[in-house]
């Protein structure tokens, strides 16, 4: 019971090791790739790479809150497809960009209680739940404009100049320098890392990745728990559509597509478990940050496609690996126990 | 950027996706230009259809310091802000099959929708010599987001106007070939008349439909795009009527060389859409292809 | 002078933060019941786990059967005859009782399973143990006693010659218990050495023949049962003399605290009616699967109920659910700590905040870390729970140390009426009069106080009055003073055909 | 400890009530379909439907195989991918067909191979380890022909015949009047329903995914069991490949992808748990049905593709609550114990 200070306890914390050694590999990557193009480490690029990032991190964000309840949202990669073309849209009907963005955020949010319900409230498995809603919210992004994407968003006279403020807001414009995209992407974890450590909330969505039935009996109200997690996640992928709307300046009806996945990939790089229970949002962010600096390094090493998904693929592999090597030293092959 | 005629230049093709066969025999040809010319080209392509990956790799590009960007636009409105941004860093902009709205010098291209059509006449054109005056065409698509392919659908629902023809809801695969050939099952099932498919995976998924069907004795004509190997095979087995080639090596080939020009401080005069040619290529030409 | 069959010496094993064993020496010789006993994390199940090939040792010797095993896996374990039976329930849940029984070691004909025959060797095992399990039934779907007869009858399929038992009473009720140690009596008799851990001290009169004696990962002593009074060995274990094994405080009596009446939920709990008085500890005795934790559950909305009403100080509160009990002030320890319990991957600390994170928090809903830290570091000292620091994962801890955190977190919110499910299951002797110490502390309080127990002595010892359960019902009541074993038993096996008899 | 015959015992078992209601929402989607376009049940759409199912059930047997151990295996595609380009490029550099798929079937297990080691062996989470394997796979199948797919494999004159009656055996042929592929993916259910419910390695499979620290305490080996299931799901994308190339008669690059999702959205229609432990492959057949007759059966009903996604997505989630229902009559709102 010693008193040694939060820090030296927080780190102590599973999951904050591989945080950390996860990092390290981040930062190797950066220096690798700073030594293939020194370009890579150009003012430019580095406030370029920023806002590449910030998406990723609110996809990783979105899906590392489904994934500690122990559930997975599939649905994300649609959410923010939805988002785009609603907002999208509105915006090309002449619809004042901020209102367009509020009626988006209201449907954008319905998909996480809808996915909320149908996992907790009926059961489902959450595979399957957010399959289904999925589907059904391409089928929407599609519908929404004719099954066509839209034209640019800032052709009608009116409301042009407040398209183009909304647009600066959220992707072209800078604040102290850096791309207002990633000031966003900060607030947003710094919010939702707040909440999942210090509320009840928080609390609530670990234990119920933990134990669901330990949870229950502890008073934790599973149907509002795991829809917060969905509206979280929902909330976030309602982020990135309306930031690709913003970047694109129209709306196309398979933006997001598969972004579920690369959510799952920062994660889980950033030593959240698909199991449930354990993870880190700060994991999630460095997760996030070597998705983005492979894509963006690898461009900038002018390395051929096909080695790139290779390249990508082993560092994947590598990033969780050193993880359980410097965990285990030597990984004994089946003898120790499975996480 | 002195010493113009020296310099080494990095020209960056992004193109749509880059697994599409199109778009590497794009980059084929600017791989053979920049030979010739002693100059840079890598593909940056994004793996995927996707607006928003693409806009990255262009600002990815002029981070990189790239002095040129052969672009194929994934839809018009999207890469235009990252293309301003671009030219404001004194990259240099020219398209290669399809344009944004962003004004460049140069657009090597194929007019798609006239190409879409032309196929669109020969097989109505095949189907009056068989004394087909109506029916069900089955149309196979991409994806609902992709331009030029859509565009050829167009072109080629253009041709059927006003002629008698039902033409089908679009079924799409994802380029998939094999999903294409399910697709183009089930239209034959339904008693379609044909088959067409808007790029090359569909045509393969078209053509390897009928030529089942074909077999099988029933009547059913099929036709396409994109002039790759087995779609040129397909046709000498009689399973493709004619498919609708087009030149993406040149395109590829053509942008490098006007894009070094530029760089080189070349006057080249205002914009010019260079057409890149549209064949229509069937059993009776298909061994010039 | 039998041979020893197994030796240990100068066993050590560290976990991350804990020596969990220190210079540990243990003997086993054929034939013989071998007492293992300790506190809660003592290092007893370290010890046999490093027997048994689960954990490698840091340093020290194992011999078997005169053979110095340098490297002990499972499978040398295996090979050489050691069966354990783990203190965890570890069955594959979804698998048939017979499937579970032979796993890994399922009889082959043609190269397939041989389901027929495995089938029909499980049920002779599971009828040689006196426990009617349809083989086929899926694992998962069997009570936790149930389940328990299942790992020990797997373990005794296996023609081991040594045998590990950690804690397999734990969740069993006295007929099992019976039948269990009729089958040691065999198996020893047949030459099988067997290692019993045990907290239920009573027990051992039946069947020990030595015992060794652990504390704090040190060996403190070991010698022939008779040797020893039950004292003396507490006194080891604790390394103090505990005066009173089962304290009882005697309060006055007041008004009603705590009232249920006429619940039914399903088949295990049928119009069910008691209360709780101000002053007085009220245990619930009966059978297994006599519905015990059904009624708890029941009352806790941990299952839906039919019908019933439930009063707390004369007002009837509605409770669809454990979030509406808790808020009225009514808690459940549950009784199985690994499935209902605990949060197996989180800190104990906050396992131990868990249902009380609203008296811990601000208004906005944010945790104040400082009572979060202050709340289960109280609780880690009032029940002596043996860990590092609070923060480290609940799977970390020794089983009985689990069990004090499920205790523990349901004693650190302001509740009105408390219900313990099995609360001293797998806890040690010292730690045992803590917890009757604390519902001793509620009780004077003024706070309704319930706890379900199989232990008759505990009950008897403890309890002001005690609730008999049978068959989903109440068969009777009994006053402290007029409680004996023989009129709980009575009580506890009144079966409804017999009362029409 | 009735007696009342197999049939009963079977159904009564977790898993085969799930299989039933499935079972009985295909037949009504079957109805549905063929009332609104007739043609739906014609001789050629019934023998069509079957061939267009059969490559479903393979991925949906190579999905359930590693879900069943608890995993799972997003490499599913990628391993098509490289199967039909391998395949296709050997076959038009003159390789004789049976010998190409030979040296394919060795790469594809290959992939087998390193999933199950770095899942079990390493100990890397499953998302992570077949994430990485995915995209290697991605970058090996483009590598293969450099970049290009592949052309036609018939056009080699001295090796022309023999692809010819290659594809016919995978795809083009028929027996007793039903496409071969359809019977291939007989084949492979049979004997993969056989070894899981009747052999020892399957039900190591069911331990392992049931509780893999009691599978590995009674002695089960992890390491072999999590890769027979990786390889048994790298041997059914491999066929599905190979079949692939020779429906299209050519190898492309992007074959098999997201395959892997639709073996999950089989499989878990079908009663698979993707927690592991349960589940029935004849499920899984059924689940792979339901997907093909709606892809099938929308096409015929000729339905607009925003809405098509819309019906499946619902018609996926109805599917899998209708059992739900079922069991519970009454879903009690975030009331009951979670599964
Ligand atoms: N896997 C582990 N990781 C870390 N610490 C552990 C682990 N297993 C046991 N310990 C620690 O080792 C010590 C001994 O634990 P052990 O389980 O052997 O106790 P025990 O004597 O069996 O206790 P109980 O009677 O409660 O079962 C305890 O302090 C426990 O916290
Ligand atoms: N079919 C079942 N499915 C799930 N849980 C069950 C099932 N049967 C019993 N249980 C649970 O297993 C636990 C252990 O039951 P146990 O043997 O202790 O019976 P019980 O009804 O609690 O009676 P008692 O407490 O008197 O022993 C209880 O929590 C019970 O609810
Ligand atoms: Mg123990
Ligand atoms: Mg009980």
């Amino acid at each position: 019971m010693e008193k040694n200070g939060l820090l030296k306890r927080q780190l102590s914390k599973q999951g904050m090791r591989q945080v950390f050694t996860v990092t390290c590999g981040l930062i190797a990557l950066c220096i690798a790739f700073g030594i293939i193009n020194p370009l890579f480490f150009s003012q430019r690029n580095i406030s370029n790479l920023l806002r590449q990032i910030a998406p990723i991190i609110l996809i990783g964000i979105a899906q590392s809150f489904v994934l500690i309840t122990g559930n997975i949202d599939l649905s994300i990669g649609s959410v923010v497809g939805v988002s785009t073309m609603m907002s999208a849209t509105l915006m090309t009907k002449g619809m004042n960009p901020w209102l367009a963005a509020f009626f988006t955020l209201l449907v954008s949010l319905l998909f996480g209680l809808v996915n909320g319900y149908l996992v907790a409230g009926f059961k489902l498995p959450p595979f399957i739940a957010t399959l289904g809603t999925m589907t059904i919210g391409r089928g929407i992004a599609q519908i929404v404009n004719n099954n066509y994407n839209t034209g640019a968003i800032n052709t009608i006279e009116k409301t042009a100049e407040a398209v183009d403020r909304f647009r600066n807001f959220f992707y072209y414009g800078k604040f102290l320098g850096i791309y207002n995209g990633v000031w966003i992407a900060l607030a947003v974890f710094i919010v939702f890392n707040f909440i999942l450590n210090r509320t009840k909330s928080g609390r609530y969505l670990y234990a119920l990745g933990s134990n669901p039935e330990a949870a229950r009996l502890s008073g934790v109200n599973v149907l509002k728990t795991t829809t917060i997690a969905y509206l979280v996640s929902a909330f976030c992928s309602y982020l990135v559509g309306i930031t690709q709307c913003c970047s694109a300046g129209m709306g196309a009806m398979d933006a997001g597509n598969s972004y579920e996945m690369y959510g799952v990939a920062a994660s889980v790089m950033g030593g959240v478990s698909t199991l449930g229970g354990t993870g880190k949002l700060i994991g999630t962010v460095v997760g996030a940050c070597i998705w983005s600096v492979l894509q963006n390094g690898l461009q900038f090493a002018n390395a051929p496609v096909a080695i790139r998904n290779i390249v990508i693929g082993i560092i994947i592999i590598v990033a969780v690996l050193l993880d359980i090597i410097v965990r285990n030293r030597k990984p004994k092959l089946a003898d120790s126990k499975k996480q | 950027k002195e010493d113009s005629g020296t310099k080494t230049w990095n020209v960056s093709l992004i193109t749509m996706d880059s697994m599409d066969q199109h778009w590497v025999s794009c980059f084929e040809g600017a791989k053979d230009a920049a030979k010739e010319l002693g100059v840079t080209v890598t593909f940056d392509s994004p793996d995927t259809k996707d607006d928003n990956k693409q806009i990255e790799k262009i600002n990815n590009a002029v981070a990189a310091g790239k002095d040129g960007i052969l672009l194929a636009a994934n839809a018009q409105d999207a890469p235009v802000a990252a293309l301003k941004e671009a030219q404001a860093a004194g990259v240099k902009i020219m398209y290669v099959d399809s344009p944004a709205n962003f004004d460049t010098l140069r657009l090597f291209a194929t007019d798609n929708r006239e190409g879409g059509k032309k196929i669109g006449e020969r097989l109505l054109q095949e189907l009056k010599a068989q004394s087909v005056t109506s029916g069900k065409i089955g149309i196979i698509g991409v994806n609902k987001a992709t331009e030029s392919c859509n565009t050829r659908e167009y072109g080629f629902r253009d041709a059927f106007e006003g002629q008698g023809y039902t033409l089908l809801e679009t079924q799409y695969c994802d380029g998939d070939a094999t999903r294409a050939k399910e697709i183009a099952d089930n239209y034959i099932a339904q008693g379609c008349v044909a088959v067409y498919g808007s790029n090359e995976g569909s045509t393969v998924g078209a053509g390897n439909a009928a030529k089942e069907a074909l077999a099988a004795g029933i009547k059913v004509i099929a036709c396409g795009s994109d002039a790759s190997d087995t779609n040129k095979q397909l046709i000498k087995d009689g399973a493709l009527l004619c498919i609708m080639g087009q030149n993406p090596y040149q395109m590829g080939y053509k942008g490098v060389y006007a894009m070094v020009d530029l760089l080189n401080g070349k006057d080249l005069g205002g914009y010019q859409y260079v057409d890149t040619g549209v064949n229509v290529i069937e059993l009776s030409n298909v061994a010039q292809f | 002078m039998q041979d020893y069959i197994v030796q240990m010496n100068q066993i050590c094993k560290s976990f991350p933060g804990v020596k969990a064993l220190e210079n540990v020496s243990f003997d086993l010789k054929a034939g013989e019941v071998m007492a293992l006993l300790g506190e809660n994390g003592a290092g007893k199940s370290t010890l046999v786990k490093i027997l048994s090939g689960v954990y490698t040792k840091d340093k020290g010797e194992i011999t078997v059967f005169n053979e110095l095993i340098h490297n002990m896996t499972q499978k040398i374990a295996n090979e050489k005859g050691i069966a354990i039976i783990h203190q965890e329930l570890n069955m594959c849940q979804h698998l048939t009782v017979a499937q579970n029984i032979f796993l890994g070691r399922e009889p082959v004909k043609y190269g397939l399973i041989d389901n027929k025959r495995m089938n029909k060797d499980s049920r002779a095992i599971l009828e040689k143990l006196g426990v009617s399990i349809d083989p086929e039934t899926i694992t998962g779907s069997l009570q936790v006693s149930k389940q328990q007869m299942v790992e020990i009858a797997k373990a005794l399929s296996i023609d081991a010659k040594v045998l590990i038992m950690d804690e397999p009473t734990s969740a069993l009720t006295s007929r099992e218990i019976d039948e269990l140690f009729n089958i040691i009596r065999n198996l020893k008799s047949s030459g099988c050495g067997i290692v019993y851990i045990s907290h239920r001290l009573e027990e051992l009169t039946n069947i020990a023949d030595r015992v060794t004696i652990m504390r704090d990962g040190q060996f403190i002593t070991s010698g022939s049962y008779k040797d020893f009074t039950m004292d003396q060995i507490i006194a080891h274990m604790v390394g103090r003399e505990i005066k009173e094994k089962y304290p009882h405080v005697d309060c006055e009596v007041g008004e009603v605290v705590f009232e249920v009446k006429n619940i039914n939920a399903g088949r295990m709990v049928r119009n069910v009616s008691f209360n709780i008085r101000k002053g007085e500890l009220v245990g619930i005795a009966g059978l297994m699967g006599a519905g015990r934790t059904e009624t708890t559950r029941a009352i806790f909305g941990a299952d839906p109920k039919e019908n019933g009403q439930i009063f707390l100080n004369g007002k009837e509160i509605k409770i669809n659910n454990p979030k509406n009990a808790i808020a009225a002030g009514i808690v459940l320890a549950p009784e199985n700590r690994k499935t209902d319990g605990l949060c197996i991957k989180l800190p104990v600390r906050e396992n131990i905040s868990l249902p009380n994170l609203d008296i811990i928090s601000n208004k906005a809903g944010v945790v104040k870390l400082k009572n979060d830290y202050k709340m289960s570091e109280k609780a880690v000292q009032d029940i002596n729970i043996k860990l590092p620091t609070v923060d480290v994962n609940a799977e970390n801890l020794s089983g009985g140390n689990q069990q004090k955190v499920v205790v523990g977190k349901w004693l650190s919110g302001n509740s009105k009426m408390v219900m313990f499910d099995e609360p001293t299951r797998g806890i040690d002797v010292a730690a045992k009069v803590e917890i009757y110490h604390l519902m001793n502390k509620l009780k004077r309080e003024g706070i309704g106080c319930l706890f379900v127990s199989s232990e008759l002595p505990e009950i008897i010892g403890v309890a002001d009055r005690i609730i008999v359960m049978c068959d989903g019902r109440i068969t009777g009541e009994l006053s402290r003073n007029e409680a004996t074993q023989e009129k709980v038993l009575t009580l506890a096996t009144r079966f409804e055909n017999k009362i029409s008899n």
